[in-house]
């Protein structure tokens, strides 16, 4: 995009500006209309679920502009603060959660090379910015002077911080498994057929993967561990005394977190971008086949991932209108108890297997040796490909290949 | 006694001031950062952190300005580890700074968990947590 | 809120003591099943004291019983329980009708085991959709709701309204069934029958649901007791009394030749229990999930009556009885009668003085001794077992403030 | 137990407890003393044969005509009269102890009839005792907590006594 | 020790690939044109942005006095102190920072605020002569620091901007005590020394403050029994009738009576 704007002849300031500004907005279209699309299936599917209909008529069929509808309520709703409430931090509450889940977007790649920013640690920066979204929350909670709110607040931060723990060990074996704590890297890892996800490589991986996906429930505050919000206990929780634009951005981040944290698993576990069937390789695409060809590639990375991010969150979607809640120290118990230790033995159990058999549960099936340690198209956008291929040690697969991509940035000088 | 407290203070701003002028007689918005830009903001959040343990009375203020000292150290380690920001021919701590800034952080957490217990423990039996109340040997 | 006493040994004192808050849970909040009012005194998440705070609905119904013939007072019994209007009608007709030793012919008989019974499954099928909802599950609501509203087409059908029915009454019931409903209601049962599996499914053998229930605000039979429980709540703790079997005469002649079992366990056993999900080992008798399952139990035994009724009222020719008339004069003396309403022993008082206007009407309701155990149940729980607790009571704040 | 040896038995356990008894009634009935119903209630809970475990209603009955025509006719005096419903639950029987209290006590109006708590005979007497003193206005000496109930606690008056006025207005909010 | 786990990791990681992996922001940052305008340096104006959030907001932490601003004030100051590692291209460190320091640590201190806010415990104001005090005391350190800074011209020159590898390999090598960096030409060598007794030392302590802070905030369930329990153990275990079943006919006279009336079933 950058060479575009530069070949029109834009001075080069103006176009990484622009380009910035682009990844931006896009970025925060995938939130702000992320949440549109996500509120209105929700709707659709507890109705469903419950056997009703849910919205049917706003926006002719369907109801499908019942969100924008529901924005629209929102925006002319009275915004009301509590007498008693601390008024920079109850302001201020919405943004700080709603900021976190942007930002972690940021490091998130959507297809191999579509990333805003692509971050060496960017597994650790995506887990470490969700954590952050905790504080708005907890500032709502105490800003809001109102004692359910508290209490949500409290159970938030508890539970986040618990969370956290299991949560960051289950992310630590795909990025053993890649070598690379870089999201493109660990996702290029699991090119080809669907056995080459990290979901498939070894069992341990495979109870992994829903470990982490307990974990990854609970620290969006997603049912059965929405304690937060617990209506039926905390009347709203944290959220109690907002209304309108204000409520609506608590409403966004956490529909954020719901897509980054599934789409954060699809790139850890389901392979990313790659389909299950590498179609773009069967029918001999790939960026070295011309610039179409190049598009293809990415679209079908990307629609990829977001189907398995959105197949994500409408599994939290669907677990949420059928399970009760549960209590807090039940809560606690499973993170402590349950969640930990079972991540800590399958870490344990996936670092042994990488050790004595490094190939995965289907070693090479599927999945060409050479193109996995050259990448399986070659270097992008223009890129040269990997300068320095290196030295085949077929022992590991953490031998890992030179990526060259980089999002947004031209090659580092050295 | 306030004016002998005072006028070293003063000698020593006035100081800091000439000091920090070649800082500024740059465009900051051109100049490349250096390791003294990132000692700069070390210096400024160790002594708001000094400031707020003497200052604050609420034990977890207390424990907030612990945490903003151990912050102004980090940056220094890093800074002085960084070869980026290292001026050409300097020496730099290498990977040394990363790693104690790494232990720093690690040991700041559990500090925090140790303090936090001993405020609530405080907490419990003072039933403040204004440390100027905790004057009595015995809990 | 009376003081606490410092020293109570049955509160339980942690190391990390926090700030103690006072925390009104209601009258205007989504678990308190209506306008209750309960204050809570919390350490943390701990709930050390509770105070239930009633009245938000009363409107001195026993007042206004004072005022009007006993067939005038049948519209404010609806209002007792909403819920279960039907037995509320029946509680107060049989009442009435043995102050003034009145018997309904065998086709009224018949009738109103139908109807009330009828009534039981759809008010424990809000219990239970409602308990869902506090626990934080909504669906088994919505699931409930969509059987209920077809028992709720069945009365539409029999007396025109959905919720305050006004059908049962003093001498009968305002009107017959109209043709072709016995077939309708046996063809919702057949419906309904298979769809219990999915109650249990979702709720009774739902782990989360047995975490949550099992072992929680466990009422002890003789506390039960002691409170005055009844119905389910009572059956939950393991005492073994229904007053359909146990009541007065009056009354189990009304279900003179049916065959039930009470909904008790029993050496460990639950009726039938074959057949329905075995309970679970956290589970002690007298806790949340036991009061929850004689619940489950009980619709299915209200199906198995409605059956039975179904089949009586066909078998009987002879015409519905005219109800008494509304100025029947009533004679001197009183009568107390309890009915087994589904929230428990609903019972009447009702006294005579020679006129069509009683002199004094009194309405003992379940939910009122029910919720009053509360205070016991609540002691140490967490905030979160509150509704857990509230909700396993299953109380309607109607016949609570009256 | 047939009815008269179980009235025997009170009789020979709470000597000059039982007032009066009306056997023959829809609901046989016994009027205990006043001053002596919390101690027949106990007697009743712990060692009668069969034990009342359970207290299912109190009632207060007010027995006043307050149109004066009529009030020329009745043949009683005007008083309260308390209705205790028990229930044994081993027996499934029931039994009904009527007391006759004054309206008020030294005829005095305003000062509340008095009558010991059964509260520590079973505690289901709690809130029913705090209902009939909310709405009839009966003061349960002994009782832990006696407040109004049902009505809010400033409310004046007893709303189930025959000579109740509803009040003009409650807190500017008209009531007539 | 560290001989033999040379030997292994050196052979287990691929080394040859650190310097091809992601480049750091830092020399992201760097490689950005320059605004034509005055030569805007973007890795300057990043590190002006975050340097002004982290001392401004340091400043707030001293001088707010409700308890919550402050920890607020201290998060943002934190997060910004993050920015700056990432800037000095210590991205593990950065990252690190945030998911420890401000998820964790942070929001534990938070929770420590709120289960100790009590009204009047909020905001503790100190008295004016304590400002006084602080604010000279704080002045002399703030300048003997700044000018024990300036005054060593090495630390004085810009940057060169290079940064050769990411940290978090290297660093995760060092923890475990096989060093792979390289140390800068020039400066005197002595720091290649693994940290593995360290971490071990940190694990362990990290351990037992987890014990520590466990038994300190544990729960001492005092419960003795209830009375009411001692009531229902103490009550007799009334006859349950075996009837369960309601026989189908004849049950009319089987009702429940009155005590004074019936027969005492």
């Amino acid at each position: 995009m950058v060479e575009f704007l530069i070949g029109l002849g834009l001075p080069g300031w103006v176009a990484w500006s622009i380009a910035a500004l682009v990844a931006a907005v896009l970025l925060l279209n995938v939130i702000a209309g992320g949440a549109l699309v996500f509120i209105w299936a929700e709707r659709k599917i507890a109705a469903r679920i419950q056997d009703r209909l849910g919205p049917t008529r706003t926006g002719g069929r369907f109801g499908w502009l019942q969100s924008l509808a529901d924005g629209i309520k929102l925006l002319a709703k009275e915004d009301l603060m509590p007498e008693g409430a601390d008024g920079l931090l109850f302001r201020l509450a919405p943004y700080v959660s709603f900021c976190a889940s942007f930002c972690a977007f940021i490091a998130l790649p959507f297809a191999f090379d579509v990333v805003g920013q692509r971050l060496n640690v960017g597994v650790f920066f995506v887990v470490a910015v969700l954590g952050l979204e905790v504080f708005g929350v907890i500032l709502a909670g105490y800003a809001s002077a109102s004692k359910w709110s508290l209490f949500g607040a409290m159970r938030e931060a508890a539970q986040v911080v618990s969370y956290e723990v299991p949560l960051g060990m289950c992310v630590v074996v795909p990025v053993m498994l890649a070598g690379t704590m870089d999201l493109v890297t660990i996702g290029e890892k699991q090119a080809g057929w669907m056995s080459s996800w990290f979901l498939f490589h070894d069992p341990f991986t495979f109870i992994i993967f829903w470990v982490y996906v307990t974990c990854a429930v609970a620290s969006v505050n997603r049912a059965p561990f929405d304690l937060a919000e617990a209506e039926s206990e905390l009347v709203a929780g944290f959220h109690t005394e907002y209304s309108g634009l204000r409520w609506s951005f608590f409403f966004m981040a956490e529909y954020g977190s719901m897509f980054l944290v599934s789409g954060l698993a699809a790139v850890l576990f389901l392979g990313g971008w790659n389909g299950p069937v590498p179609v773009a390789r069967l029918l001999g695409f790939s960026d070295g086949t011309g610039e179409s060809a190049a598009y293809v590639v990415r679209l079908l990375g990307l629609a990829n991932l977001m189907g398995k991010a959105t197949l994500g969150v409408l599994f939290m979607m669907w677990i949420r209108w059928t399970l009760p809640r549960l209590r807090i120290d039940q809560v606690m118990t499973t993170c402590l108890k349950y969640c930990t230790p079972i991540a800590a033995v399958m870490f344990a159990g996936a670092m042994f297997w990488q050790l004595f058999l490094p190939g995965g549960l289907f070693p090479g099936w599927g999945r060409p040796a050479g193109e996995i340690r050259e990448g399986w198209l070659e270097g992008p956008g223009g890129l040269p490909a990997a300068a320095s291929p290196a030295e085949d040690r077929s022992s590991t697969v953490t031998g890992g290949e030179p990526f060259e991509r980089t999002g947004l940035a031209t090659r580092s000088p050295r | 006694m306030m004016g002998l407290v005072l006028a070293p203070a003063m000698v020593a701003s006035l100081a800091t001031c000439l000091a920090t002028v070649p800082l500024f007689a740059v465009n900051p918005f051109t100049e490349p950062v250096g390791v003294v830009h990132y000692l700069f903001v070390g210096a400024v959040l160790f002594t708001a952190g000094i400031a707020c343990m003497t200052l604050k009375r609420n034990a977890l203020g207390i424990l907030m300005g612990i945490e903003l000292v151990l912050n102004g150290a980090n940056i220094n380690f890093v800074a002085f580890a960084s070869p980026y920001l290292r001026a050409e021919g300097a020496p730099t701590l290498g990977l040394d700074g990363q790693v104690v800034a790494l232990f720093v952080i690690l040991l700041a957490a559990a500090e925090a968990a140790v303090a936090l217990a001993i405020t609530l423990n405080f907490y419990n039996n003072h039933a403040t947590v204004d440390v100027d109340r905790a004057d009595d040997l015995k809990g | 809120m009376p003081d606490l006493i410092e020293d109570d040994p049955r509160i339980i004192e942690f190391d990390v003591r926090t700030d103690e808050m006072l925390v009104n849970m209601g009258p205007q909040h989504p678990s308190t099943h209506g306008v209750l009012r309960l204050v809570l005194r919390t350490d943390g998440e701990i709930v050390s004291e509770t105070e239930p705070h009633i009245g938000y609905l009363h409107r001195c119904a026993e007042k206004i019983g004072e005022n009007l013939t006993p067939r005038q007072w049948i519209p404010y019994t609806d209002r007792l329980d909403y819920l279960a209007a039907m037995n509320m009608n029946l509680g107060w007709a049989l009442t009435v009708e043995k102050l003034m030793r009145h018997e309904v012919g065998e086709k009224a008989r018949h009738l109103r085991v139908l109807i009330a019974e009828l009534n039981r499954i759809s008010s424990h099928l809000v219990g239970m959709g409602a308990y869902g909802l506090d626990l934080g599950t909504f669906s088994p609501f919505l699931y409930a709701f969509r059987e209920r509203e077809r028992i709720l087409d069945l009365f539409e059908e029999a007396c025109g309204a959905r919720l305050t029915y006004s059908y049962i009454t003093v001498g009968g019931a305002t009107a017959d069934l109209p043709p072709g409903w016995l077939q309708r209601c046996e063809a919702f049962l057949d419906q309904f029958e298979p769809i219990i599996k999915e109650y249990h499914a979702l709720l009774t053998t739902n782990a989360i649901f047995v975490k949550r229930t099992a072992g929680i605000g466990v009422l002890s039979r003789a506390m039960a007791i002691d409170y005055g429980c009844s119905g389910p709540v009572l059956r939950g703790s393991g005492v073994d009394q229904d007053l359909r079997r146990d009541g007065e005469s009056l009354y189990t002649g009304m279900y003179d030749g049916y065959a039930f079992e009470v909904a008790v366990q029993k050496e460990g056993r639950y009726p039938r229990d074959h057949s329905y999900p075995t309970v679970p080992s956290e589970a002690v008798l007298g806790d949340c999930w036991h009061r929850f399952f004689v619940r489950m139990l009980e619709v299915v035994q209200s199906m198995d009556l409605v059956r039975q009724a179904i089949d009586r009222y066909a078998a009987c020719p002879e015409p519905l009885p005219e109800p008494l008339k509304l100025f029947e004069k009533l004679p001197v003396g009183d009568a107390y009668l309890e009915t087994e309403a589904p929230k428990g022993q609903m019972g009447f008082y009702v006294v005579g003085n020679g006129t069509s206007i009683p002199w004094r009407v009194r309405a003992r309701s379940s939910s009122f001794s029910n919720l009053s155990v509360t205070h016991e149940l609540c002691r140490g729980c967490l905030i979160a077992d509150v509704p857990a607790i509230v909700g396993s009571l299953d109380i309607v704040m109607g016949e609570i403030d009256r | 137990m047939r009815g008269p040896s179980f009235l025997e038995s009170i009789e020979a356990a709470c000597p000059g407890a039982v007032v009066g008894s009306q056997l023959e009634a829809l609901d046989p009935w016994i009027e205990i003393a006043p001053a002596r119903i919390a101690e027949v209630c106990q007697w009743l809970k712990s060692r009668a044969e069969p034990r009342f475990d359970s207290l299912q209603c109190i009632t207060a009955v007010d027995w006043l005509e307050t149109d004066p025509k009529k009030a020329a006719k009745v043949s009683w005096q005007p008083h309260l009269e308390m209705v205790y419903h028990l229930w044994s639950t081993p027996a499934r029987s029931s039994l009904v102890l009527k007391v006759k209290l004054p309206r008020w006590s030294g005829d005095v109006a305003g000062h509340l009839p008095e009558i010991p708590s059964v509260t520590g005979v079973w505690r289901t007497a709690d809130w029913h005792e705090r209902e009939v003193y909310d709405l009839s206005g009966v003061s349960f000496s002994g009782h832990p907590d006696l407040r109004r109930i049902l009505c809010p606690e400033d409310w004046v008056g007893y709303p189930l006594r025959k000579d109740y006025e509803m009040p003009m207005e409650y807190h500017g909010i008209r009531c007539r | 020790m560290t001989g033999m786990l040379d030997m292994d990791f050196i052979d287990f990681m691929d080394f040859s690939t650190l310097t091809h992996v992601v480049p750091p922001l830092a020399t992201t940052l760097a490689a950005l044109p320059a605004l034509p305008i005055a030569g805007i340096n973007w890795h300057s104006v990043l590190f002006l942005l975050f340097a002004g959030l982290a001392c401004g907001f340091a400043i707030g932490v001293v001088a707010a006095d409700n308890v919550v601003r402050m920890a607020l004030y201290l998060v943002f100051s934190l997060g910004a102190t993050a920015g700056l590692f990432f800037l000095a291209g210590a991205e593990f460190l950065g990252a690190m920072q945030l998911m420890i320091y401000v998820g964790g640590t942070l929001v534990l201190l938070v929770f420590g605020v709120m289960l100790t806010a009590q009204a009047p415990l909020v905001s503790i104001k100190p008295s004016s002569s304590d400002r006084t005090l602080t604010a000279v005391a704080g002045a002399s350190l703030l300048s003997l620091l700044l000018t024990a800074a300036f005054s060593v011209d090495a630390w004085r020159g810009p940057g060169v901007g290079v940064v050769p590898a990411p940290s978090a390999t290297p660093l995760g090598m060092a923890l475990v005590g096989v060093r792979v960096d390289e140390p800068p030409a020039g400066t005197p060598v002595g720091g290649r020394v693994g940290y593995m007794l360290p971490f071990e030392i940190v694990s362990v302590h990290l351990l037992v403050v987890l014990v520590g802070a466990a038994y300190l905030a544990r729960a001492k369930r005092r419960r003795t029994p209830r009375p009411i329990d001692a009531l229902a153990s103490a009550m007799p275990v009334e006859p349950v009738s075996t009837a369960a079943t309601v026989a189908p006919t004849g049950r009319s006279a089987g009702g429940a009576r009155s005590a004074l009336v019936g027969g005492g079933r």
